[in-house]
């Protein structure tokens, strides 16, 4: 049983719900725990950045510390904008010693230490790297042949940093679909940006880059799209009455990669979040006859 | 030494190079003050004429043995005072440089300490110049035969310059041919003349020419001695046909049991396929077929009918031909071992590889040539003709991603391919530039010219992207390149049926290796280093050996010529010279001193140090010593001395820079 | 119609800002800048912004900092880190709307009808209080400090949200928010 | 020691080291003033002599820079002086002379910026050391 520190992050008690759903499943399928850390706080995600840098830095840093503090060297954060907070501010600490310091001054005050000893992991990474495919799909119970899927990366998890994945093509979600039995969809679009945070704040910008992504996605011929980032989903999944009202209707079902490697896995489609999907997977999953979520 | 010392000292100010920081004026003040000092001056230009009139006067008037001149780097101007200082009738050698400027006014910022810090230096070098003895200088004989390393433009220009001039010229070229990346152009900006009909009449000159020992297919293998006389070891790579006996009849690829060619062309960059048994291209020097043993039947199954070899009435084909080493001894060597073209691949956003129909510069250059793949055609993959076609410049080049540099040369061919593109095809054509390079003579004209052709188009950005997904109609099933278009300040989305990257230029991947076999040294970039941009741009910090053309740095063909002729003078003029002086550093062995113990000798690189049975004493062969002085460090009783850098001398030089 | 005045004068650029730029986390290499255009091109909002990122660049380059501050171009940034990826010169671009972003809040000054802005400070006030982030909540407070009018737009999602059990009325928080308050508070004097 | 100012002694070699210390100055690099030059043809001439003079002699800090392994333009010279540097470490250490203030820094011609890093680390390595006692109580 391999034991990760876990970093689930706000959007994965709120509007990701089913992204941790489906994650905590799939690993203990695949014999690996995940242990939340205690008290961890909001990463400052992009707009703390906005306001104030060392104080990002510092929001960072303390769950950082939180995890050297429960000991084990690595931390999952499934979800892409942590994950690259997270990553980032080691990074920048590395690169500005000064910043280092009064942000490690600033934590001693409370108790806490940063010495940088822990990995931030996205799943995916792990999943490849650490399970590999091999075990992977000697886990698959349910072949999901015939669906296709477009993989879907976004920005975060390979940019700036391409840490596990290719930076202009990415691969890892791909392989996992093709070990589900899934087809994967040639998506030159997989890291392009969906819009952000601009879907809310500026739905005739970003629900627009939402848009163009599901567009192409369909003219490629997905049944869905997969991805790794709840921001991706909640914009791709929630906003698309608002593409019908402005552009057209899409109907496309947005996924975690976790859901579609737990129903692989066999895992009851129930315990997997299926539910929390405005869009619902069940027409193109019977149209496949897979199964009924 | 009984003779009375006097050292004469003169501090340059370098214009503001060096007075700028340091005060030059106490400097000199200082100097007046040490043992042995009669004059002590700051001038604004010592190496100046009158700056070394100043020397020689002094000489004459308040008769000085000693001369030391505080300015630049002694590896730019030591040679300039020692004559001055000759000329004043000063035995050369007694003689003191102090490097002020690029070991101080020019790295430090501190005006005092700069200042404290020559005031040491002078003082070091005024101590150390009172021990220096007259010596003689040092001449060796030049063997005149010369090793050219790469049979390109740059290469070939030198090696016939050189023969010419009734040298004997060993050329080497690692492919079955000579013509370099030249061979493969079409057209040559911003003449357009045909790349073929002004190499290739130079190609045959080498084949001819009776001072030229031409070894194609092969590779230098080893590289020792110094200056005058290096012995090289050249290794030829077996072509399985004899170059005595091939006529290039061509009739052996004719009847190779591949009735087809099957394997990518190397000339034409993969675009057509050969067969195992080739010919590299038409007017190829030498004219002789060569075998890959990769692809051949023969070699990887031995079960060939060998249809080639019963074509052949000469009987030229040999399986069984085997590599060889020649050993050769030349005065002189020029390197002229050319570029690599940037791998496209590296730049995935591009899509070289991934999308069809992209293609690189050279590729295109094959494609135009009426002796090319398509004979001249430009067809898509898909067999049609493009109707837009994007040409992408700085792939590779300006970007610290890949190469910092500036190629120098993708803007002009960039503007050729456009010219040619639009000729052959009638295409709408983009270029995709930064900023436009012409700084050549005719190049600003040429660009003049492109600008007045319809149906071209300048665009002004760094391409972000080439994608294969469509926003509109229009682009369905095409190329779309995603550019700003910096100068109307907007992004734009511009259909291309065909895109071409322009490449820029890259070391060549075994340029570390030629380096330490040659024992010269890259710049940061790994392009050879010249020993001085403007003073010696041919030249190599190793005596003897020169560069050419695109080795030392991304050029076009008229600057690699140009090179080339020069590299070829410089090469000259030490010929005919006959002989080369060299530091008189060489080491001697005090008898009387040395306890005969053996240290020296394993030591010295040259076995320039061998062993007296009778005398029972270590003894250098001063012809063969290079003045390292590695012997002269270990020896236990200190009873080395290299003339120069003798212990006493070095000695204080260190006190003198403490004090 | 009116004409718009189109032309600087030297007095209207601040020197002092564009010494600053090259001093922010991220900036160091922004003289370097050679306005090749790929940060724009590669930029997937650069078409809705009145400076694309390489006019930006430039402007704050050579001190316009009142073009620069109250552009949107900063706040339509979203974070995708393709320019800082692509930059011929390596400049961490995205860095630079960052801090963008922070001295326009400092110094009040915003591209009009934007409420980003609003949004970040919102985020940032409940990340203060509460440690963590309720993102239903902060859709809400920010339509109803922004554009009222939007919400009904928005009403679907909210609805949609509900139904998939997705949006809670909640606050999630984290248990020690007085050690979160004073780690932060230990940091305020700092510079940003 | 606020206002100590280390003096270093440095060993050039003529073709690599001495020519990147030209590279750094045509390049306009800043360094510390602190390092005074003294060329020979090879790090492998540097005497093991010349370092305990120029410690005897007032210096707070010796290095040798040659060209990289491989690189030596006499073929094996930088290699002898590494082993009289690693040896020579060993005896100063002996003395009481902490082995940083002799330092021997591979650099090629090309490597101008690494003269600047290595001139600046060096000083303020050894002004942090302080100044070199020499025992002079003892004569």
């Amino acid at each position: 049983m391999k034991k990760y520190l876990y970093y689930p992050g706000c959007s994965l008690k709120g509007t990701g719900k089913a992204y941790e759903e489906s994650l905590i499943p799939v690993f203990k399928t695949l014999d690996a725990e995940l242990h939340e850390i205690d008290d961890w706080n909001c990463c400052g995600a992009t707009a703390y950045m906005s306001v104030d840098e060392l104080k990002a830095f510092a929001l960072a840093a303390r769950n950082l510390a939180i995890a050297e503090k429960e000991g084990g060297s690595d931390l999952v954060a499934p979800c892409a904008a942590c994950y690259l907070v997270l990553s980032k501010a080691q990074q920048y600490m590395r690169e500005y010693p000064s910043e280092r310091h009064e942000v490690s001054e600033a934590l001693k005050g409370v108790g806490l230490t940063y010495s940088d000893t822990i990995k931030v992991r996205h799943p995916l990474d792990v999943l490849i790297n650490d399970i590999g495919l091999k075990e992977i799909s000697s886990k698959v119970k349910k072949s999901l042949k015939g669906l296709k899927i477009a993989p879907y990366y976004g920005c975060q998890i390979v940019r700036p940093y391409a840490t596990f994945d290719d930076q202009y093509n990415p691969t890892t979600m791909d392989d996992l679909i093709k070990a589900c039995g899934a087809e994967v969809v040639y998506y030159p679009l997989k890291t392009r940006c969906c819009g952000g945070s601009l879907t809310g704040t500026i739905p005739e910008v970003g629900v627009r880059l939402a848009y163009i992504l599901l567009r192409e996605a369909r003219k490629r011929g997905a049944d869905m799209l997969v991805t790794a980032c709840p921001l991706c989903q909640f914009n791709l999944d929630g906003y698309q009455d608002q593409m019908k009202r402005r552009y057209e209707e899409m109907s496309m079902p947005i996924l975690y990669f976790t859901q579609i490697l737990g129903l692989a896995f066999g895992i009851p489609a129930k315990e997997l979040g299926f539910r929390r999907s405005i869009i619902s997977a069940n027409s193109a999953l019977d149209m496949r006859g897979i199964v009924h979520v | 030494m009984s003779e009375e010392i006097r050292v004469g000292v003169y501090v340059c100010h370098c214009g503001s190079n060096i007075a700028g920081i340091i005060d030059v004026k106490s400097v000199a003040e200082e100097a007046s003050k040490y043992p042995n000092v009669v004059v002590s001056r700051e001038y604004k230009y010592m190496c100046s004429d009158p700056g070394q009139a100043l020397i020689q006067e002094d000489i004459k008037q308040h008769n000085l043995n000693r001369i030391v001149v505080a300015s630049c780097s002694p590896l730019l101007h030591e040679h300039t005072f020692r004559n001055a200082t000759e000329k004043g009738g000063v035995n050369p050698f007694l003689f003191q440089m102090v490097n002020l400027r690029e070991h101080d006014s020019w790295v430090h910022e501190d005006k005092e300490k700069a200042t404290k810090k020559a005031i040491a230096l002078v003082r070091a070098a005024v101590r150390r110049v009172a021990l220096h003895s007259a010596l003689e200088r040092k001449e060796v004989p030049i063997n005149p035969d010369v090793l050219i390393v790469g049979g390109g433009i740059a290469g070939i220009h030198a090696a016939l310059t050189l023969a010419n001039a009734g040298k004997l010229v060993y050329l080497v070229e690692k492919e079955p041919t000579i013509g370099g990346h030249m061979a493969k152009f079409d057209k040559t900006f911003p003449t357009l003349d045909c790349a073929a009909c002004i190499l290739t009449p130079k190609m045959t000159q080498v084949r001819a020419h009776p001072n030229i020992r031409l070894w194609s297919y092969s590779e230098v293998a080893g590289v020792d001695g110094f200056v005058g006389n290096f012995r090289v070891k050249v290794k030829r790579k077996p072509r399985y046909v004899d170059e005595e006996a091939c006529i290039g009849c061509l009739a052996c690829i004719e009847a190779c049991i591949y009735k087809e060619g099957k394997f990518p062309d190397e000339f034409n960059m993969g675009l057509s396929k050969r067969k195992p048994i080739y010919f590299p291209f038409p007017q190829a020097v030498p004219q002789l077929a060569v075998i890959d043993p990769e692809t051949c039947i023969e070699f990887k199954t031995g079960k060939c009918k060998k249809t080639c070899v019963a074509a052949c009435d000469r009987n030229a084909i040999d399986f069984t031909q085997k590599e060889t080493i020649e050993e050769i001894s030349v005065g002189t060597i020029i390197l002229a071992t050319g570029f690599k073209a940037f791998d496209a691949s590296r730049m995935p956003e591009y899509g070289y590889g991934t999308l069809s129909n992209v293609y690189t510069a050279l590729e295109i250059e094959r494609l135009v040539n009426s002796s090319g793949p398509t004979a001249g055609e430009v067809v898509l993959k898909n067999g049609q003709h493009p109707k837009s076609v994007g040409i992408i410049h700085c792939v590779g080049s300006r970007d610290e991603k890949t190469n910092k540099w500036c190629s120098r040369v993708c803007c002009m061919y960039s503007l050729k391919l456009a010219h040619l593109l639009r000729e052959h095809t009638g295409a709408e054509i983009y270029n995709f530039y930064i900023d436009m390079r012409a700084p050549g003579k005719g190049y600003e004209e040429f660009y003049d010219r492109l600008l007045q052709e319809d149906g071209t188009h300048f665009i002004r950005g760094r391409v972000a992207e080439v994608t294969d997904w469509a926003m509109t109609e229009e682009e369905e099933g095409r190329l779309v390149i995603r550019v700003e278009d910096t100068l109307a300040g907007f992004v734009r989305r511009i259909p291309c049926d065909m895109v071409v990257l322009s490449v820029g230029l890259e070391p060549t991947p075994d340029a570390q290796d030629v380096r330490r076999m040659f024992n010269i040294s890259c710049s940061t970039e790994g392009f050879f280093l010249e020993r001085h941009p403007k003073l010696a741009p041919v030249n190599t910090f190793t005596d003897g050996i020169f560069l050419a053309g695109t080795c030392q740095g991304p050029k076009d063909i008229p600057d690699t010529v140009a090179q080339a002729g020069a590299a070829a003078a410089e090469a000259l003029a030490l010929i005919d010279r006959g002989s080369i002086e060299l530091e008189p550093n060489t080491a001697y062995v005090v008898e009387d001193k040395c306890s005969g113990c053996h240290t020296c000798i394993a030591l010295c690189p040259y076995n320039a140090i061998s062993y007296d049975e009778e005398k029972k004493v270590a003894q250098i062969n001063e012809a063969l010593c290079k003045g390292c002085g590695t012997c002269v460090a270990a020896c236990p009783s200190s009873a080395i001395v290299q003339r120069l850098f003798e212990d006493a001398e070095i000695l204080e030089e260190i006190e003198g820079v403490l004090l | 119609m009116t004409y718009k005045h189109m032309i600087k004068y030297e007095a209207e650029c601040d020197p002092k800002f564009a010494e600053w730029v090259t001093e922010i986390v991220g900036g160091e290499k922004i003289r370097q800048c050679i306005q090749c255009g790929i940060c724009s091109a590669t930029c997937p909002l650069s078409l809705y912004m009145d400076y694309p990122p390489r006019k930006l660049i430039h402007l704050a380059k050579e001190g316009f900092k009142n073009e620069v501050l109250r552009s949107n171009t900063i706040w339509l940034c979203a974070s995708c880190y393709s320019c800082t990826v692509e930059c011929s010169k390596q400049i961490k671009v995205t860095d630079i709307m960052y801090a963008l972003k922070r001295r326009a809040i400092e110094e009040g000054v915003f591209a009009k009808g934007i409420p980003i802005p609003v949004l970040a400070k919102e985020f940032y006030k409940m990340v203060r209080s509460e440690g963590r982030t309720t993102e239903s909540w902060l859709v809400v407070i920010m339509l109803l400090k922004t554009n009222i009018l939007k919400i009904f737009g928005m009403t679907t999602l909210g609805l949609n949200l509900l139904r998939t059990g997705r949006f809670s009325f909640l606050k999630d928080s984290i248990k020690r928010k007085d050690e979160l308050k004073s780690l932060l508070d230990s940091l305020e004097e700092a510079p940003s | 020691m606020s206002d100590f100012e280390p003096k270093i002694v440095a060993f050039f070699c003529n073709w690599c080291t001495y020519t990147a210390a030209d590279l750094a100055g045509t390049s306009r690099m800043k360094y510390a003033p602190n390092i005074r030059v003294i060329r020979v043809m090879c790090s492998g001439r540097v005497d093991p002599q010349f370092v305990l003079e120029a410690f005897a002699k007032g210096a707070d800090g010796v290095l040798i820079g040659g060209c990289h392994p491989g690189d030596c333009h006499y073929q094996r010279g930088n290699y002898k002086a590494r082993r009289r540097i690693l040896m020579l470490q060993r005896v100063l250490e002996e003395f009481g002379i902490e082995k940083e203030r002799l330092r021997l820094e591979w650099i090629s011609a090309s490597e101008g910026d690494k003269v600047r890093k290595v001139a600046n680390d060096m000083t303020e390595q050894i002004a942090r050391l302080g100044p070199l006692r020499r025992g002079d109580e003892h004569g």
